[in-house]
């Protein structure tokens, strides 16, 4: 359960049980034909996948090396979030669960959750935070669509640490019938290991898609937004022992990382607990856990997977912090080079060229992890549309 | 033998209280003690503020917001807690979540207990295998006995696990809640009470969470050595103050 | 250029020469070996295709029939509508166009003409009415983050039928670098044939994805939902001369097909012209277009496309209308048992098992043409979420 | 022989007025006929209003409009052109869609034209071949020439061929554009004039669109047989009403 000194299960003992259950079924379950039969199906015939691997050629001219998007913005719900809840709706069904739990803060895991539970017929609580609830009405509005019940988390910052907080106190109090959903690769050991095996098809995909496109299996690097980590962990995670494969990690720096108001965990964070993870934190000196700024709903979380952390010191990733300014350039530039908008979170994988350089023949894939339209607001406001 | 140790030997159902450190108000951490002492309760749960505490329920959390907004931090708690020791010796112990106390630095944070006085530490997302392999050398070295929790769920094969590894006592949750979350007990939670009773185990048993009255107060013991109330103390504290505490002693202390 | 009685180009001579050298070119560009492997290739890599086709375990469950969806709703902007526009764009670039204009009503079509243009770096002016504009914010901000211009029409009832006659109008007056993307099976010849051919796809896939599935290629029913009627002609397209295929067409009765708000051109309208093309069409006894209603923006267009005012005359489709009421209801039970929010315009096509009675292994293909984002607004009005 | 072949044969430089039918208000359809005869104009193009105009700009647009919220529909029309012929021997034609047409039956339509005295058609939106395969007979049966338009992009071949199937004149649109689109005329359209002239048709050639005064008169005539105004004039009528009929003919006429 350890990422170097990252992970394990910080967890009161009232969650033993619950996760203990999962730590000694899930991978046995997840290596269970019918298991693998019905998640492959699902991702196949539901979620739409494979998703393509698209070369972008404007963009690649643009920044003369050869860019391939991974396009998990094309899943369905519209984010690579699904590939994780559809693999967790089947593994709450093996282990007898019948009502489900999450927590959300943009929006995009609790919609993708709330989707996976109607499509089983489960019983779905989302815990949301009382400020993001306000901001994020139409995600709400599609939960309750969908027939889950949106429950604010009204403690704290009113936000997603707070709404992670809920959904735990709520396993705490149902430790027998409900199993929690957690959408990143966060939380305590076996969920970063469990999500980023379930996002793993992302690369996958990849190294045949490209095999197809280039005649080889390897990029040269491999590019992903982090915030909690779920879609960079599913990017990376078959490149992980291949030292050939760089791997860049791209953070939010908000207005800026030493502004104040920034989400950018590698530069800022120090080694803490989390939502029962050890891992990189954005804290105050006392240890109390900060609240983070991200222009993006997404990125910020104020901790990091624990595997992300172990890239981070390990050296294994290259990390990289993009304003909001630049992120939010960088997703008007795809949308009018290719006729993509992206997710706000993704934009910020975009903007890396200003801050590195490529060869014309390095092949960059990009995880295009999620679409916009969720932040056409945002864009709207931002560039008075 | 620890403040703590000495005091599970007493023949009678041992009380004990859960407060947060800086509340209602920044200077009442020790005022609040005084008072508890000078009411006769056994023993003095000292709750170090933080952000997400993620295993308490409302009250405990608003406490904890507030106390952190009047200013309450883990060196300022240590500075109030210096002289206690002159004032009472009633066994005290820290209970807050692990992520203060590594920021602190684990063992900073142990000498300063033992400076101060302090007993044991109650850290519930601290698990049993990383203090083992990790940390219990460093509590031992300063005195502290470290509490573990069980619930319903635990199964029997972890509560003889958690027995083996505690010296001090076994901190019983009533029942599968965070706290402050139940009223009363049910035939659930009393069939659990003496399953745990007839496991005859090397430690003594407090119960906690649900734990709000004289009645609530007598189930809990009709087995196990004590209870703590938080919560309940919490509102109390809220809506009284500090001169409510002496007659909420009593009321719990009197006969049901 | 006819089907049956229905079709022709009705067109004022200044368009003789686009739609002629269209006309005389979009067969022989369409049979081109390059042109093939480009559009392919587009709608596989950047389009997300081909799109699953779903087999409906609760809603089969429910109706007692075995059920599939075919998953446009998972294309790239959302909807079928960028087959026509990736198909249109590149027949533009062969034609030596430089640039392109579109009408748009809800938005969908212009969304989808934006970004081929933008993945092409060709210049787009949208025309859509003004009322459409205040209404459909979202996709006007899409729209302009693709770069495109959008022009309000400011002439008529300043919806979907205007923004079409001030495109035909620009059309006029740039006969020579202006190529006229068209979003539905309507318009003068060749229009309604070539947008058919591009959506074809839909059916050409659905007929392999069921043979993997059930081993035969034909379902017993195809069924979609009629405004204009691409996402119908694609989905019937290779079923037409099989009739073995029933064929359901959903239309919008908006408040009741008597209401006098309504949509549903098959039973309310006549024979007559409208842009260019001899249809059905909703129409005053005096000849004058009316304008109709729907909840769904995507259907309130006064005509109907000449395969399928044909389609109906010749009784070889079974037209079924649908009030808005039970399209919302439909779309609400969809969500709920499937997880899958359609678009009001779908949702339409849900709502058929109160009309018809269908036997357990019948196989109905329901086309899911596009999903229900754009439309969160009007389904939380609707159902006060 | 029909009027409109007649007034052909006329020496000088036509000039044709379209305005359309109810507008500015519902009834003043035969009067604005009336004071264009008297103003002396060589030919009458009454449009029938429709709903979606949309070989027209925005000034015929907004007249249409108003027209049909004024209340006229094609059998009001034919209405209040009853006895038009005993008031009047200028050449009538009726231009609008072919929605309406259609609506009414186009039997019954053309029929109700030669009752009330009309001498063509104009209906942009019905192609050569269309009205060659179905409706020639019918036109021809109740003396209706049937009109057809020419544009810059209009290829040679076709133009021959339009000019075979007519017997009246070939509108000849000025330019690439919708009605009151363009403001006076370059070399590209002057080249056009030339071009068209040098073919040598059987039909003469009246020119419309972008004619708005003596100037674009006076070019658009230099080689064609006459010119039609229609936005200009309804511009007119909308500021100045029926008594700015006969200054603004006057205006055109002047030498430039």
């Amino acid at each position: 359960g350890y990422y170097g000194e990252f992970g394990g299960a910080f967890i009161p003992e009232m969650l033993y049980p619950n996760t203990e259950e999962l730590r000694q079924n899930y991978l046995r379950i997840m290596g269970e034909p019918d298991f693998q039969e019905e998640f492959r199906q699902l991702l196949r015939d539901y979620v739409g996948r494979p998703t393509p691997l698209y070369f972008a050629k404007r963009l690649s001219e643009k920044f003369k090396a050869r860019i391939y998007l991974k396009r998990e913005d094309l899943c369905h719900t519209g984010a690579h979030k699904v590939n994780n809840t559809i693999g967790q709706i089947l593994m709450a069904k093996k282990l007898g669960k019948s009502r489900i739990i999450a927590e959300t803060g943009a929006g995009q895991h609790g919609v993708a959750t709330a989707t996976v539970c109607a499509l089983m017929g489960m019983e779905c609580i989302v815990y949301m935070g009382e400020v993001d609830i306000a901001r994020q009405a139409p995600n709400v509005a599609r939960m309750k669509m969908l027939g889950a019940e949106v429950r604010p988390a009204r403690s704290g910052s009113r936000t997603l640490k707070d709404a992670t907080n809920e959904a735990i106190r709520d396993w705490i109090n149902n430790p027998v019938n409900t199993h929690y959903i957690i959408g990143s690769v966060v939380g305590p050991h076996p969920y970063p290991d469990m999500v980023a095996r379930f996002q793993a098809v992302i690369s996958e995909e990849i190294k045949w898609q490209l095999k197809e496109k280039e005649g080889k299996e390897d990029p040269d690097y491999v590019v992903a937004c982090v915030g909690g980590g779920s879609n960079a962990a599913g990017t990376y995670y078959h490149y992980l022992d291949n030292e050939q494969v760089g791997i860049i990690a791209v953070e939010a720096a908000g207005k800026g990382v030493d502004s104040g108001e920034s989400a950018a965990t590698s530069a800022l964070g120090k080694v803490g607990i989390i939502h029962g993870s050890k891992t990189l934190l954005m804290q105050t000196g006392d240890g109390q856990i900060t609240e983070p700024y991200s222009i993006s709903a997404g990125l910020d979380y104020p901790g990091v997977g624990p595997m992300h952390a172990h890239l981070y010191k390990s050296g294994r990733a290259d990390f990289i912090a993009i304003t909001d300014d630049e992120a939010m350039a960088a997703g008007l530039m795809v949308s009018q080079l290719e006729g993509i908008i992206p997710a706000i979170e993704t934009s910020h994988a975009f903007a890396i060229f200003d801050h590195r350089t490529f060869k014309p023949d390095d092949i960059i894939v990009i995880n295009l992890s999620g679409r916009g339209d969720k932040d056409l607001q945002t864009y709207i406001d931002y560039f008075k549309l | 033998m620890n403040r703590i140790q000495e005091k599970m030997r007493s023949g009678h159902k041992l009380l004990s209280i859960y407060f947060t450190a800086g509340y209602p108000k920044l200077e009442d951490t020790v005022p609040v003690i005084e008072a508890l002492d000078e009411a006769g309760v056994d023993m003095i749960e000292i709750g170090l503020p933080f952000s997400d505490p993620l295993a308490d329920g409302p009250t405990i959390q608003a406490s904890s917001t507030a106390a952190l907004k009047n200013g309450m931090h883990t060196e300022l708690l240590f500075r109030q807690l210096k002289g206690i020791r002159e004032k009472t010796d009633i066994p005290l112990i820290i209970m807050g979540y692990f992520n203060p106390v590594l920021q602190y630095g684990v063992e900073a944070f142990c000498k300063k207990c033992r400076e101060v006085g302090i007993d044991g530490l109650i850290l519930p997302d601290l698990p049993l295998d990383v203090y083992q392999e990790e940390y219990e050398p460093l509590f031992k070295a300063n005195g502290l006995l470290n509490v573990f929790l069980i619930t319903p769920q635990t199964p029997n094969e972890r509560i003889r696990k958690i027995d083996e590894g505690s010296d001090g006592f076994i901190y019983m949750v009533s029942s599968a809640s965070t706290t402050g979350a139940r009223d009363g007990f049910g035939p659930e939670q009393r069939a659990y009470f003496e399953r745990i009773h007839s496991m005859g185990l090397k430690n003594p048993q407090i119960v906690g969470f649900g734990i709000s009255n004289a009645d609530t107060f007598a189930q809990a013991t009709t087995h196990a050595h004590g209870a703590i109330i938080g919560s309940a103390f919490i509102k109390m504290l809220t809506e009284d103050g500090k001169t409510g505490i002496a007659p909420f002693i009593r009321s719990i202390r009197k006969s049901p």
